[in-house]
């Protein structure tokens, strides 16, 4: 009889759209649950942003670590995890019993569930045209200066090290002449991180981090904002950056008012870094379209049910959410969040 | 010169490249609690001597981190030592010894 | 500095320009204080590029000073602007060319306000028809006469006589671009190539052979606005705007300051007179300064126009030096003689700029 | 007993010759600079001093701190016996050595070797009989310096047994000379021993002498006595060399220093000699180790007051410095100091002498502001605490009272930060019917002792004027404080004509005894923690102890009145760390309350404070506690919680 059952459940499909964090942790939940599934990612490699990034808050784990274990994970788990490389969703017709899924690839697929977990962009740092990204050299993103530290290569442009770095933190976040007027939660600490980071390449550098509000909201957090002030002597600066000039001598000169003294501040840096936030992925609206799923027009990314209860499901039957889909998540609170859809998903799928 | 009646005017922009951080450092490293100040401005809420003058010890903290010396020794002279602020400050900063040290600084450096 | 940086934002910051067809009004300032310049628009626009530019004698002032001295209404400006449009109207024109920055950004208030209120642009319809029996219609494109030029400036490349480059060394000339901030700082996307790095001058300097100068204080405003010069005892505060553009560019040793506004060329021409004699500092080779121009008069010097023609007597920095480079011959016997050759006076030596 | 030798000379006495002449030589450059640095009433003092009465007590001072060492022995009989043995035995082998001399070769006198090696150039003969009395005398000195010695060494590796949980680390200079004072006796002991053949000896050095009689017939006749006289005299002559650069400098200073100080001579600025007789007194005994609590409860033994006179006295000015900054001024180092040695003056005259600290202050701001108005007999806590319930006999009695107020109560500025201790005392001042004014009721200005604990004076006298002001135009004649660092400052410093300064627990106690406030005992448990500066510095013990036994079971601990432990958090410290400070107090609190109690009673906000932050005990002033067992039916009842 339970053996039955279990066959039974064997037979249903769960088809996961993003082979990120979340991606991956649902895949691994709902295999453990006996379900069979199929891990759609459009790039040829699993672990989405992860896989970019070189250390983790807050307490700096290597990410590459992290990164691995999931995907040995799903390696091992190859008798029920299928991961569909390069294919995006083409389209997806509703059967009487569950969905008929087709990749760009010309896969098709039949699902019981689809979980949507295609994750975040980060923001184009490109579109802050005051803040000079693309312009002018040695101002660069949170992300770039992540592939600095995992290539082991800190440096300005033209090779020299840094003495002066400032951190811009909420760039693309907080900011209505972007249209993103949510908080990007994961930026302070990253800019802490990083901050601290560069003291321990560079002990004599002065860091500078300017921020508007500092939301160490988490477990540690804090603990890693009051060691940056008193352990490496960064920075911190509450004022938002306002506008940035290359000198003549191909250093960055930045203005911003220093909010608690009341007074404008101008500061020139050797390495500008923009903390750039998290916005809804490109593919939002298509996906939207095609699986029926309701977008936020405040923030853009996608509508969950509710905040409580169905914060996985979304309108459409058959179809949920995880990750940082549903708006911008640090990678414990995606992982978690992966397990909580998978969750939904079985008790959808056994109900 | 001419005088035309108006002159350039003096810029009210804190030029950080100006600031002499070996200061900081050295207050930073005779009193490390210097660091821990996240500007709450506890300490200026229960000032003694700011009931009656302008004292606000959160932003002379900040203004020695920016190095605006000159501001700071105008003020730092009205501080009576009382200590209340550093039994409210919730970081635990050793507020009257960072008071004399500016004063030490200030002195050592003819700023005042 | 990345140029393709700037060049992807540039690509989202086009303008619909006209290449023909103007009606064009001019700058209470500039006609006063560079009439050369709006002459040598005329000049250059209708016999060198064959273009057809109406110009009327009818149009006032915009009301702009007022405006933004804060002493004259907004629905009162709004009448003037109706005014300026009616004639166009009555000309038969639908491009509306403007000589001034000021002018410029106030139009393009106007008439977004009146396209985002219609019952504002209805009661501005029906005082000007109280007030003057006029009607007008909103013009189809509303351009800077910098826009005009920067359309067309591959157009007097071709016919260019000299290029914006040292005909000693073969280098290119270092310039400096400035934008008057009623320009684009606010509608953005009304100006060519944005705010924050606006190509309608750059793409001028390119076109003749210059170099751009990037410099930090780019943005700054030039230090005239308006209520800051017309009230003395705000007079220092212009002028250390001004201090703070020049001590910027300085180390970039720039060869001329090419402008677009009215304000802009002039504070920046005389004020480098006024630092030199209260503060005793110069900027430029040999502390003569660095010149100022407008872009009519840089159009005019490429095209070949003579240098006393283009009014460049009248700057406080003397043009010589970037003649000089560029290679353009001049009469320094003339320069101080008006059109019918009557001697207009020679500017008195000041202590600490040279300047003739 | 006759001259073995009739030149009276040999070569071994050289090296005893230069360090005896050294040291006679120090002794009186060093004097000389002392009295140099004196100012000149000081140097009217010490002679005006020489022929007073009192001489006679510092004679006697003298005697029992630097010979007898009384103060040690009431700390710890070993440790006692230990220094008194050495010293008083030393003393003694020296005045019955003079006063053989005069017995036997009163031509020698003018020799100052004669007396130290008295044995070797005396010999026994049939008529010294009488001498057997000497032998007896100097035997039995030489044998109690000896014991001393050995329980010394003993001291290095047990120092449990002499009641130290903690000594001195020594440095080179200090060890040198604690090696060859431990030489010296052994060997005059064995030089004594070896010559006792020919000079006779008492029942300890004859009594070794005819062992070593015996083994002499094996080998080369006296062949070791001159080389152990040799080496006694060396071992002397290292001793003298280094003396003034060791610990035992205190030998030659502590005599002085007693002197000075019954002279009334104190050490009022860093460079003054009283400072410098001081510092060269401690004698790194370190005794006041084990009652630092910066030590003992957070590991910061190198804050301790003996490496602070050491860094002082070797011109580390910088860790002297720091040490000064860190040190809670609780004055248990200088309670426990057998030499009497005040570490925390010299502390805060040396925060004083740092130049760098003086800046020109500025409380001009503080002018009429300041002072309250004189009519403003009740304050906004007493509305709050009345209610409805004033019957008409308190009405009358503040109504009465129109005009002068008999009570201004000053709270202090960290007592607003405990308000229920303000909240408390007017409530009290409302039920016994005094006429009071607050005097900084809104915040007033600080009374001044922070700025001279952190070595300010010429600022906090500033303040002073300032308050002295403010106290004088209330026309009251008790002034009231609740903190204890102000009631210092009120009661040595402040010149208030007329007015009595009094700290509440005195006060409250003044109102219990004149029947003006009546209290009722609860079942609670309670310990007083003394705070420092009402205990140690103001001697305040008996009071809040006599107010605590009518309102709740008070229990003791052993630290109690002088031994009272010091809540870390003193104002003084100012280069303490909070952690530190935390440390401290968690273990003060911790030892207090060994026992479990109810409630741990103080006087003095900033313990309060510091306790409460603690968390594990309930912590309340005496003021609180009398509030709450006030038997007073027209007043509202206590305020909630």
């Amino acid at each position: 009889m339970l053996l039955e059952k279990y066959m039974e459940m064997m037979k249903e499909t769960v088809v996961i759209i993003g082979g990120g964090p979340a991606g991956m942790e649902a895949a691994l939940s709902l295999a453990g649950r006996g379900y069979k599934v199929h891990l759609v990612e459009k790039t040829n490699a699993l672990g989405g942003h992860l896989a970019r990034w070189d250390r983790l808050f807050p307490q700096q784990d290597p990410a590459q670590e992290i990164l691995n274990e999931l995907v040995n994970r799903i390696r091992e788990a190859d008798d029920r995890i299928e991961v569909v490389y390069n294919a995006e969703l083409q389209y997806i017709k509703r059967r009487m019993r569950g969905m008929e899924v087709l990749l760009s690839n010309q896969t098709l697929l039949q699902a019981d569930a689809v979980l949507v977990a295609c994750g975040f962009d980060l923001f184009r740092a490109e579109r802050k045209e005051e803040y000079g990204y693309g312009i002018y050299e040695n101002v660069l993103t949170s992300a770039d200066l992540e592939r600095k530290f995992k290539e082991h290569k800190v440096v300005c442009t033209d090779g020299r090290t840094p003495e002066k770095v400032a951190f811009v933190h909420c760039v693309g976040s907080r900011d209505e002449k972007v249209d993103h007027t949510y908080c990007s939660k994961v930026c302070c600490v990253t800019a802490v991180k990083q901050a601290c980071e560069i003291k321990e390449l560079y002990p004599e550098a002065e860091v500078f981090n300017l921020y508007m509000d500092l939301r160490m909201f988490d477990r540690y957090f804090e603990q890693m904002y009051h060691r940056a002030q008193s352990h490496y002597g960064v920075h911190f600066v509450r004022g938002r950056l306002s506008e940035v000039a290359e000198t003549v001598d191909g250093k960055i000169l930045i203005k911003t008012e220093d909010t608690l003294l009341g007074r404008p501040m101008k500061l020139t840096v050797d390495m500008l870094v923009l903390m750039v936030g998290m916005q809804a992925c490109a593919q939002t609206a298509e996906l939207a379209e095609k699986l029926d799923l309701k977008v936020s027009a405040s923030d853009h990314f996608f509508e969950t049910k509710d905040l409580f209860l169905r914060g996985n499901h979304t309108h459409a039957k058959g179809v949920f959410l995880a990750g940082a889909c549903t708006g911008p998540k640090s990678l414990p609170d995606t992982l978690q969040d992966a397990r909580s859809a998978a969750e939904s998903i079985h008790r959808y799928l056994t109900d | 010169m001419k005088n035309f009646g108006f002159g350039l005017k003096k810029s009210g922009v804190m030029d950080l490249d100006k600031t002499d951080w070996t200061l900081l450092r050295e207050i930073a490293a005779e009193e490390p609690s210097f660091m821990n100040c996240f500007y709450c401005g506890t300490c200026t809420a229960t000032c003694s001597a700011g009931k009656y003058t302008g004292f606000n010890l959160r932003r002379l903290q900040l203004l020695v981190k920016r190095g605006q010396w000159d501001e700071v020794a105008g003020r730092i002279p009205e501080c009576m030592l009382c200590g209340k602020c550093q039994w409210v400050c919730p970081k635990g900063v050793n507020t009257r010894h960072i008071v004399m040290l500016i004063n030490k600084k200030l002195h050592a450096r003819k700023i005042c | 500095m990345k140029l393709e940086g700037k060049k992807l934002i540039w690509k989202d910051y086009q303008k619909e320009i006209p290449d023909d067809k103007y009606f064009y009004v001019r700058s209470c300032i500039r006609q006063n204080m560079f009439p050369a310049s709006e002459h040598h628009f005329l000049k250059i626009m209708r016999e060198d590029l064959e273009k057809d530019v109406f110009e009327t004698e009818h149009h006032t002032t915009c009301g702009g000073i007022g405006y933004h001295c804060d002493i004259i209404k907004i629905e009162t400006i709004m009448s003037i602007v109706a005014r300026q449009f009616a004639l166009m109207t009555e000309a038969g024109y639908k491009n509306y060319a403007v000589s001034c920055i000021t002018s410029f950004g106030l139009y393009t208030e106007i008439i977004h306000t009146w396209q985002t209120f219609p019952e504002i642009l209805a009661k501005t319809r029906r005082q000007l028809k109280e007030a003057t029996g006029r009607e007008f219609e909103i013009p189809e494109h509303v351009a800077h006469a910098s826009d005009i030029i920067f359309k067309l400036r591959h157009e007097i490349a071709a016919k260019a006589k000299y290029r914006l480059v040292n005909k000693k060394t073969g280098e290119p000339l270092k310039v400096v671009e400035h934008i008057g901030c009623h320009y684009a700082k606010m509608f953005p996307h009304k100006g060519v190539g944005g705010a924050e790095y606006p190509y309608v001058l750059a793409g001028m300097i390119e076109a003749w052979g210059g170099e751009i100068v990037d410099y930090p204080e780019r943005r700054h405003c030039c230090g005239f606005g308006f209520r800051q010069y017309f009230v003395k005892s705000n007079r220092g505060y212009s002028l250390s705007n001004t201090h703070k553009k020049f001590e910027s560019m300085e180390p970039y040793k720039p060869d001329m300051i090419i402008t677009n506004c009215p304000g802009c060329p002039y504070f920046m021409d005389r004020w480098q007179y006024v630092i030199a004699e209260t503060e005793g500092k110069t900027y430029g080779e040999n502390g003569r300064g660095i010149p100022v121009f407008t872009y009519e008069e840089v159009a005019g010097l490429v095209m070949g126009y003579d240098p006393w023609d283009l009014g460049l007597q009248v700057h406080q920095i003397g043009p010589e030096p970037v003649l000089d480079k560029m290679g353009i011959p001049y009469d320094p016997e003339a320069k101080y003689k008006g059109l019918d050759g009557q001697d207009l006076g020679k500017p008195e030596w000041p202590q600490n700029i040279r300047c003739c | 007993m006759h001259e073995r030798f009739a030149n009276a000379y040999d070569p071994f006495v050289i090296p005893y010759m230069i360090g005896f002449v050294f040291v006679i030589a120090y002794l009186i450059v060093a004097l000389c600079f002392v009295v140099k640095s004196l100012p000149m009433s000081d140097r009217k003092k010490m002679l005006k001093h020489l022929f007073s009465y009192k001489i006679f007590i510092t004679v006697k001072d003298i005697f029992a701190d630097c010979l007898l060492h009384v103060k040690i022995w009431k700390k710890n009989k070993l440790l006692g016996y230990m220094h008194s043995s050495i010293a008083f035995g030393w003393f003694m082998l020296i005045v019955v050595g003079h006063i053989e001399i005069f017995f036997y070769a009163p031509h020698r006198v003018n020799l100052p070797y004669y007396p130290i090696f008295f044995r070797y150039f005396m010999m026994e003969t049939e008529t010294t009989v009488g001498g057997s009395v000497f032998f007896f005398l100097m035997d039995f000195f030489l044998l109690m310096v000896l014991s001393g010695i050995a329980l010394a060494m003993i001291k290095r590796i047990r120092r449990r047994l002499f009641g130290m949980k903690r000594t001195t680390r020594l440095k080179w200079n200090d060890q040198l000379g604690m090696y060859a004072l431990w030489c010296i006796f052994p060997l005059r002991f064995l030089a004594e021993s070896f010559t006792s053949h020919i000079s006779g000896g008492g029942f300890l050095t004859r009594g070794f002498g005819m062992i070593f009689d015996w083994f002499n017939q094996f080998m080369n006749n006296d062949a070791l006595i001159r080389p152990t006289w040799w080496a006694y005299s060396i071992a002397l002559m290292v001793f003298f060399l280094t003396l003034p650069w060791s610990r035992f400098t205190h030998i030659l200073s502590e005599a002085l220093l007693i002197y000075m100080r019954n002279a009334g001579i104190r050490e009022t600025s860093k460079n003054n000699g009283y400072a410098s007789v001081e510092i060269y007194s401690c004698s790194r005994c370190g005794l006041c180790l084990d009652p630092c609590q910066m030590v003992s409860g957070a590991s910061l033994r190198q804050m301790a007051s003996v490496e602070f006179t050491r860094n002082i006295r070797w011109g580390q000015t910088t860790q002297a410095l720091e040490a000064a900054s860190y040190c809670l001024m609780c004055n248990r180092c200088v309670q426990a100091c057998p030499v009497g040695v005040n570490s925390v003056q010299l502390k805060l005259n040396l925060k004083g002498a740092d130049v760098s600290y003086r800046y020109p202050h500025r409380y001009d701001y503080v002018e009429s502001e300041a002072a309250p108005s004189p009519l403003a007999t009740t304050s906004a806590w007493a509305d709050i605490l009345q209610g409805e319930a004033v019957t008409a006999e308190t009405a009358g009695v503040s109504a009465a009272g129109a005009g002068k107020p008999e009570v201004v109560y000053f709270a202090g500025c960290m007592s607003h930060l405990t308000p229920r201790i303000e909240q408390s005392m007017v409530r009290i001042f409302e039920a016994a019917g005094v006429r009071y004014t607050f005097l900084d009721e809104d915040g007033g200005i600080c009374c001044g002792r922070p700025l001279m604990l952190a070595g300010d004076r010429t600022g906090g006298e500033q303040l002073v004027v300032k308050n002295t002001e403010a106290i004088l135009a209330t026309g009251a004649q008790i002034l009231v404080c609740s903190c204890p660092i102000c009631y210092k400052i009120f009661k040595d410093t402040y010149k208030l004509e007329g007015v009595r300064v009094l700290h509440h627990t005195e006060y409250l106690l003044q109102l219990l005894e004149a029947g003006r406030i009546t209290v009722r005992k609860s079942a609670e448990t309670g310990v007083f923690h003394d705070p420092c500066e009402l205990g140690r510095h103001s001697g305040i013990y008996r009071q809040p102890r006599d107010i605590l036994y009518r309102v709740l079971n008070l229990h003791t601990t052993p630290y109690e009145g002088k031994d009272a432990l010091c809540c870390g958090h003193s104002i003084a410290a100012e280069g303490m760390p909070y952690k530190k400070r935390r440390m401290i107090a968690k273990d003060a609190l911790r030892k207090m309350t060994e026992n479990p109690v109810d409630v741990l009673v103080t006087a003095c906000p900033s313990c309060k404070r510091a306790f409460a932050e603690i968390g594990t005990t309930r912590i309340k002033d005496i003021a609180e506690i009398v509030s709450e067992q006030l038997v007073c039916p027209h007043l509202a009842a206590q305020p909630k919680k």
